[in-house]
């Protein structure tokens, strides 16, 4: 599809039209993400509405099916207020800040063999790095809103990514370890085989104190002490409304898709389909796109951020910094020498 | 004293104490209906029912007499069963209307019922209806309520001395109602309001307007009279709703009259004045505080200090007028009067500080004999009267001296009536028949010179006699004899009676605070206190024959609270202004007033009223003064403030008070003084008709004259002209025939009325009232026309009830 | 052995997996929403919605002014002023509700000897300007008018309970 | 193509702007400890610089230690940025001039 | 000029204009976001040296944490600011000199004549399968071992030092333990005892 694109305009420089392609790449990686995150929060409305035994949004459309379009209209039509003392710069740059990281992680993210927008080698430093700065569009919201909720909220925020920011590095350390390589595209292609070649077996802790840590980088239920709405009104965000909102709830949701998908790809073997290696069903199967097993993946990690927020109570935030800096952390180190030792006398099916 | 015990409680009863009151008396409650203090023992509702060691049935508590070492007890199964069951048979008849009786909420007979009654009857056939009687527009009925308690029949024979009311027909039939078709007309009538356990007798202008539970009371002091009665104000909101008695033994027991009940219709009355207003080329506008004081202050000092007139009603309060004869005497002038219906003060040099009572009203009550002067006690001193009455009662010989036969309602020992002269005349003889018996008297030589021309007949002597036989008499000189035109030949020959008998001059006062006015100094000849003036400025009837150009006015009306009216307007009406300090206005303010400065009435003001015995009793405002109208006291005081004179920053009435304290704090009340010997000249009269004035009972003052209900009764008189019927037919006249009445300056036509109280050769004409206004002084003599066109000559309309 | 299946318990997260367990049961059970507008509960006999003033059948206004309920008002909502009537009965020339203040306890419709105050089932009902939230007494007898045959239906089947 | 040189400048003008900046903020900490952050990147710039142009990783190496060190350095600078403040209630250097903790 | 020499010049002015902000602007935030933008445009100046490895560690440890905690102490720290930008007019001439003697020194040292493109040919060209990663990993854990290890202890010492440095002597909130909360059970906290009813003394 994109040496059609490049034959088509040959006639163009040469670096113009990488420059083209790339930029055709990102629209098709972007724009099916943005309207994920449009219908994520129908998503959100319903499960959390039936878990609670009521029916959720049903009033735009059929069934409901046009809420968050009228959510986002809504929300552009809206005036953005700034407030009086705030500083404006700052204050417009905030929400910015949080959905460039989080969209940006999705450069590296390979979505089949040979679907990816880079490969770049240390693709997982990247996507490290890359979501840590999504902490500062939080920070620097709360102190330009120049309001004490928000930045309460910010600080609370603030603190908690950065925790758990270890404790996800630490589990992504066991990945590279298992793999022997930072590039996504090698981890998922380490994985091969069946199944139980996925590494959420050896790895269990890592994966579960990895999905966690996503849930809690993302300020979500329970660990939301961030916008805890009956302590901080709404947290870092009391003083946004209408599109410089949305940008968060689109940063946000975004982060949420990008944990989803790389707890997919690190663990649960990204695009290998779940019957490789089963006689039968494999070939059954084998029709199949693997960015459909990928997505399918993804999804249930997306499903599941909405369950735990529709089970869970808020933690008390010295009880997030608890659970972060004295279960997480000590487990990842340990489960690190174990994978270690586990390398080390080449155990199998994983690591031989 | 005989010890009893109730309920386990040992109490001593005096001896003949009824168990109830016994009861009362420890703090034990015992239910009651029928039952009360004031009034006779009827038993008759039994709800008062005991149960007494040894007898055999429950006893009624209200007609049981005490004996020494009974055993009482009010709440045994015995007396509870009996409560219950007399509470039961009393429901039986009586409607469960308690939603829209006017009683719901502070009932007697729902306390009780709460209280001692089972939660449900077992009558379940038809309940007794009975029509409602008219008692007139103070009092509304709803008989079918009534549970013959009975309190009412007593109250008519016992107090208010009039069988108005009384029960016909027996057991389910009786009814209570006046026996034909007749008002309760008793000036003490509106007491049986608040006996009546029940809602059978409410207040007509009360009627349906406010709950018991909606209404904030506040304590005050009644205007109206010189008695000074206590009352509950009843307010919801900015509004006085009704008044209600307060209980003190010392002056008006648990009663008070029906024009200190229903007066407060006046304070709410359409002529209320809501801003302050100035008359500018003959209009009035209503402007703000500020300007009309300044004003007013401006307007005042202008004009020469001698040419300044301070006027001011008799039922002020103390504060005002501490503050008014301050303000006075500050601005330099002591032409200041309250005496606005006094035409003979050429006394007052030598009268007492202040004529009071001499006497406290209890011990008024404990006389042998008593020779009342000019004064219709019972109607201008209701709760006096009352007394009066309880003396009469009790064996007192009453005699009278009067202008007018006013009933009173117990044995009268003796009775002169006659005209202003003849007045004069009989107190000259009972003077002379004393004098006669005392001939050591130290001044006998002075009245013997002038009691020459007088002859002691048979009455004259009855009365001396009863004076000096008895141990405690009094000589009352009532409203007509003040207001008489020789009242001070009349002041000097009760004095000389009292010396020579050893009676006690009582001088009962119109208005409300007569005797504070005189103690705060609003006179043109004393300070405050009685200090003696170094200068005697104008008294008010001098101010009206002496230019004066500027007048305040302060709580009267210069037509109706005088009784030269006429001449009192001309006066007003030459002055370069004259301030109105008033609450209302009205068509005669608005000729005369340049401007009128609204102010509150009793219940809107706190102040001090100083009665007849001397008695200083303070009181609180009720309410918020109307509109924009403001506390006399204030209005007195920001006008020094603003005619930047000293001494008038006073925070509250009290702070007044504190320096009235100083001033007055130690007179002394005694009514005797050294008279001048008297002048009985003029007596005859003229040949023809002699003319009685009198301002009645309802025409008191501001207030009660905007009293619509008050104006409604019979006690309201009507501005006509009252001859008896001899007298009418000499002059062939007849009831409703219209006269043209001749007096002094001036004439005016008027309906004839017949009334055989007035004595032969008299007419009666009532004052007070602004049609009447122009005739002048009511005394002397008068000369009636008959006019064409009179009702009778037209045949077509009979004899109005007289 | 307790405390080692509490420790299993605790490392495997049994309860938040137990939690997770409700939620997702309930996630299929089903759902009790009624969707209002179009669908309405049936409501109580005894609903305390807006509040009406009632008439006899022949017309007269039931309201004595006996003033109970405004005695017995917890939130001071009712206001009365009462007058005889030309014809001599006790009437209210004012009976103004807040409804701002009024919290719908229905004691002012206990408190009632004539059933004369009474709260219909009406509970749609908006305010646009100030002063809206004040029933007068005009608009109160409109609404018993509007609502009577509900409301005496309602009154006569909780009448054996009363 | 760019040059080594290029690398160098950009590297020196950068140390000098920090240079400057600890003088033209002499009175405050954070400041003076973010020029000193800018400083230590410039010289890791060079190392880089000629750790690429001449082919050695060493450089890059050392620039690892660098910032190791200057993590650790920033830590600390800030912890006792924090007390000081906590007992001072002041971070102006002119004014921190009591030796008693 | 190519498209990598414009990278560099964006990069470097990008790099420059932020460094001058950092040391001239008043607010601290400010001076902080804009080194964190200092730190990001050396990154990609790195990336052109073709040291990713260390590009992205810069952007990690020092984007990632350092800079945020650098922020938190700016605005946590309730500062009077107006005292410290006292004289900032009156160093300005000195601290210019003084960067203008260090850079015309720095260019007599380092100038083309010494450094120039002539001296240094263009580095050898990577091979397709070249990771700087694997490489510097690879010198790290064996030449370099020593400092390596030297440096994380460094590192530990620092943490720890830091938190005691800031660390308050007395805890006054009383921290309840989860792990002990949640395992509290009946018979821990109530005792049933068995025993006879009390007789009421006469």
């Amino acid at each position: 599809m994109f040496d059609l694109m490049r034959e088509a305009l040959s006639f163009l420089p040469q670096d113009l039209v990488t420059v083209l392609v790339i930029i055709s790449k990102i629209t098709i990686i972007a724009t099916p993400i943005l309207l994920s995150v449009a219908y994520i929060t129908l998503l959100e409305r319903k499960v959390i509405g039936y878990m609670q035994v009521r029916i959720g949004p049903n009033r735009v459309g059929p069934r409901g099916l046009l809420q968050p379009i009228a959510d986002g209209l809504k929300l552009i039509m809206k005036e953005t207020i700034i407030p009086t003392k705030a500083n404006r710069v700052l204050f417009i740059l905030a929400p910015v800040l949080t959905f460039i990281p989080a969209i940006t992680a999705f450069a590296v993210v390979p979505f089949d063999y040979e679907m990816y927008l880079s490969d770049v080698d240390a693709s997982l430093l990247f996507i490290l790095a890359i979501t840590s700065m999504g902490v500062y569009g939080i920070i620097i919201a709360g102190w330009a809103s120049n309001s004490k909720y928000a930045f309460l909220g910010a600080l609370r925020s603030a603190a908690q990514i950065v925790s758990y920011e270890i404790a996800m590095g630490f589990a992504l350390v066991g990945v590279l370890i298992a793999a022997g390589s930072l590039n996504l595209i090698d981890i998922v292609r380490a994985q091969e085989g069946s199944m139980l070649h996925w590494y959420w077996i050896p790895l269990f802790p890592l994966f579960v104190i990895y999905y966690l840590s996503g849930v809690a980088e993302t300020n979500r239920a329970p660990f939301d002490v961030a916008e805890g709405e009956s302590e901080i009104v709404a947290g870092f965000h009391v003083e946004y409304s209408a599109m410089t909102f949305s940008i968060f709830f689109l940063g946000e949701y975004t982060a949420m898709i990008l944990i989803s998908l790389l707890t997919a790809i690190m663990f649960m073997g990204g695009w290998l389909s779940p019957f490789q290696g089963i006689p039968m069903l494999e070939e059954m199967f084998a029709f199949v796109p693997g960015i459909v097993w990928l997505l399918a993946k993804a999804f249930i990690f997306l499903f599941l951020f909405i369950w735990f927020r529709a089970t869970y109570p808020r933690y008390r935030y010295d009880q997030i910094m608890r659970l972060g800096w004295k279960v997480f952390i000590p487990i990842t180190i340990v489960w690190l020498l174990v994978v270690g030792v586990a390398l080390l006398v080449d155990l199998g099916p994983w690591f031989d | 004293m005989v010890s009893i015990e109730i309920d386990g409680k040992q109490i001593k009863a005096n001896d003949g104490a009824m168990v109830i009151e016994a009861a009362d008396d420890a703090g034990i409650s015992i239910p009651r209906f029928c039952y009360h203090k004031k009034l006779s023992v009827a038993a008759n509702c039994r709800m008062c029912l005991v149960h007494v060691e040894k007898a055999r049935k429950p006893l009624p508590a209200c007609a049981t007499p005490v004996t020494e070492g009974m055993k009482i007890f009010t709440r045994t199964p015995l007396a509870l069963q009996a409560q219950k069951g007399v509470m039961e048979f009393l429901l039986i008849n009586h409607p469960l209307d308690c939603p829209i009786c006017d009683q719901g909420g502070e009932c007697e007979l729902q306390d009780v019922a709460m209280g001692y009654g089972s939660g449900l009857s077992r009558y379940c056939e038809g309940k007794r209806v009975v029509e409602d009687k008219n008692l007139g527009p103070l009092i509304a009925t709803e008989m079918t309520r009534c549970i013959h308690c009975t309190r009412c029949v007593r109250f008519g024979e016992e107090i208010a001395g009039i069988k108005e009311l009384g029960a016909t027909g027996r057991g389910e039939h009786m009814k209570i109602g006046t026996y034909v078709e007749k008002t309760v007309d008793s000036e003490l009538s509106g007491n049986v309001i608040d006996l009546c356990p029940v809602g059978a007798l409410t207040s007509k202008p009360f009627r349906y307007r406010a709950r018991a539970w909606e209404m904030r009371q506040a304590d005050s002091i009644a205007p109206h009279d010189c008695v000074g009665s206590n009352i509950h104000i009843h307010t919801k909101g900015r509004e006085v709703l009704r008044v209600v008695p307060r209980d003190n033994e010392a002056v008006n027991e648990t009663w008070i009259s029906d024009r200190d009940r229903f007066s407060y219709e006046g304070i709410h009355s359409a002529d209320r004045v809501e801003k302050p207003r100035i008359k500018e080329s003959g209009r009035w506008t209503e402007v703000s505080w500020e300007h009309a004081l300044a004003f007013v202050g401006d307007k005042l000092k202008a004009l020469p200090a001698d040419k300044l007139g301070f006027v001011a009603g008799p039922s002020c309060t103390s504060e005002e007028y501490y503050l008014f004869q301050k303000l006075a005497r500050a601005l330099g002038t002591d032409n200041i009067d309250y005496r606005l219906r006094q035409l003979d003060i050429s006394d007052q040099a030598q009268v007492a500080i202040s004529q009071t009572l001499g006497q406290t009203i209890e011990e008024f009550e404990q006389n042998n004999a008593f020779l009342l002067v000019g004064s219709n006690l019972r109607k201008d001193q209701p709760i006096l009267g009352h007394r009066l009455r309880k003396a009469g009662l009790r064996g007192a010989s009453v005699s009278l001296i009067n202008s007018m036969d006013h009933e009173f309602r117990f044995p009268v020992a003796n009775k002169l009536l006659g005209g202003a002269g003849d007045l004069i005349r009989n107190l000259a003889g009972v003077t002379k028949e004393l004098l006669a018996q005392n001939a050591s008297y130290k001044r006998s030589k002075d009245l013997s010179d002038v009691l020459s021309g007088i002859e002691a007949n048979d009455t004259h002597r009855s009365i001396a006699k009863a004076l000096s036989s008895a141990n405690k008499a009094t000589v009352i000189l009532g409203n007509q004899a003040n207001y008489h035109p020789q009242s001070s030949t009349i002041r000097a020959l009760a004095a000389a009676i009292c010396e020579l008998s050893g009676a006690k001059l009582s001088i009962v006062t119109d208005g409300g605070n007569s005797v504070g006015a005189q103690l705060m100094g609003v006179l043109p000849h004393r300070g405050p206190g009685g200090k003696k003036l170094s200068k005697t400025g104008l008294s008010f009837n001098e101010m009206l024959t002496t230019s004066i150009k500027g007048l305040v006015v302060m709580g009267a009306e210069l037509d109706a609270d005088t009784l030269t009216g006429s001449s009192a307007l001309e006066t007003a009406k030459h002055a370069e202004i004259v301030v109105s300090i008033t609450p209302f206005s009205s068509a005669a303010i608005e000729k005369y007033a340049h401007v009128m400065l609204p102010v509150g009435t009793f219940a809107e003001t706190s102040g001090t009223y100083i009665n007849t015995e001397g008695r200083w009793q303070s009181f609180e405002g009720a309410v918020q003064p109307y509109a924009e109208s403001r506390p006399a006291w204030k209005v007195l005081r920001v006008l020094g403030n603003v005619m930047k004179l000293d001494g008038f920053d006073y925070f509250s009435t009290e702070e007044v008070m504190d320096e009235i304290k100083e001033h007055v704090g130690h007179v002394e009340l005694n009514n005797l003084f050294e008279w001048e010997a008297p002048a009985v000249t003029g007596l005859n009269g003229s040949n023809g008709l002699e003319m009685i004035g009198d301002v009645p009972i309802y025409s008191v003052d501001a207030i009660v004259r905007r009293a619509a209900a008050l104006q409604g009764t019979t006690d309201a008189v009507s501005s006509c002209v009252y001859l008896n019927s001899n007298a009418a037919s000499k002059q062939g006249l007849m009831d409703s025939d219209t006269v043209s009445v001749v007096h002094q300056s001036g004439s005016i036509s008027m309906t004839v009325k017949l009334d055989n109280r007035v004595p032969d050769g008299c007419i009666f004409l009532p004052s007070g009232a602004s049609t009447t206004d122009s005739l002048g002084a009511p005394f002397g003599s008068v000369k009636l026309d008959k006019l064409a066109g009179s009702i009778n000559d037209q045949g077509a309309i009979g004899a109005a009830n007289v | 052995m307790e405390s080692v299946t509490r420790y299993v318990k605790s490392l495997f997260l049994w309860e938040l997996l137990k939690g997770l367990g409700v939620t997702g049961r309930y996630l299929f059970a089903r759902k009790i929403t009624v969707q209002y507008p179009e669908e309405k509960t049936p409501l109580s006999n005894r609903f305390r919605g807006l509040h009406a003033l009632r008439r006899y059948p022949n017309g007269e206004e039931r309201c004595i002014a006996c003033k109970l309920c405004e005695a017995v008002c917890p939130a001071l909502a009712i206001t009365i002023e009462s007058e005889p009537r030309a014809d001599g009965t006790r009437r209210t020339t004012r009976y103004d509700i807040d409804l701002f203040k009024c919290i719908y306890c229905g004691f002012c419709e206990e408190s009632c000897p004539v059933d004369s105050i009474v709260e219909t089932k009406e509970f749609e009902y908006t305010f646009e300007k100030r002063g809206e939230n004040i029933m007068t007494k005009e608009m109160l007898l409109a609404m018993g008018d509007k609502y009577e045959e509900q409301l005496a239906a309602d009154r006569l089947e909780d009448a054996p309970y009363r | 193509m760019i040059s080594l040189t290029h690398f160098l400048i950009l590297g020196a003008v950068l140390f000098c702007i920090s240079m400057a900046g600890i003088f033209l903020n002499r009175k405050n900490v954070i400041i003076i400890l973010m020029s000193i952050e800018l400083m230590l990147l410039a010289v890791n710039l060079n190392f880089i610089a000629f750790s690429h142009y001449l082919g050695d990783t060493a450089g890059q190496v050392f620039v690892f230690f660098i910032l190791t060190v200057a993590a650790a350095e920033a830590a600390i600078g800030l912890a006792i940025l924090v007390v000081v403040f906590r007992n001072r209630r002041t971070i102006n250097v002119s004014e921190l001039d009591s030796l008693k903790g | 000029m190519n498209l990598e020499l414009a990278i560099f010049y964006f990069f470097a002015a990008m790099l420059v204009g932020a460094a001058t902000l950092v040391v001239t602007i008043r607010n601290p935030v400010h001076a902080a976001l804009f080194l964190v933008l200092a730190f990001f445009a050396s990154a990609g100046v790195w990336l052109l040296l073709e040291a990713e490895f260390l590009a992205v560690t810069l952007v990690l440890v020092y984007v990632g944490a350092v800079m945020v905690l650098f922020l938190f102490v700016v605005m946590m720290l309730d500062i009077n600011l107006v005292p410290l930008k006292e004289g900032f007019a009156r160093y300005l001439p000195v601290g210019a000199l003084v960067a203008l003697v260090l850079i015309v020194e720095i260019a007599l040292a380092v100038g083309p004549e010494r450094f120039g493109l002539e001296m240094y040919t263009d580095p050898v060209a990577r091979d397709a399968d070249y990771s700087n990663t694997k490489e510097l990993g690879r010198v790290l854990y064996t030449t370099y071992v020593y400092p390596f290890e030297i440096a994380a202890v460094i590192l530990v010492v620092a943490i720890i030092a830091a938190i005691a440095i800031t660390l308050r002597e007395k805890r006054q909130t009383k921290y309840v333990q989860p792990e002990q909360q949640v395992s509290v059970t009946r018979k821990g906290r109530v005792r049933m005892v068995n025993m006879p009813a009390e007789k009421k003394k006469k």
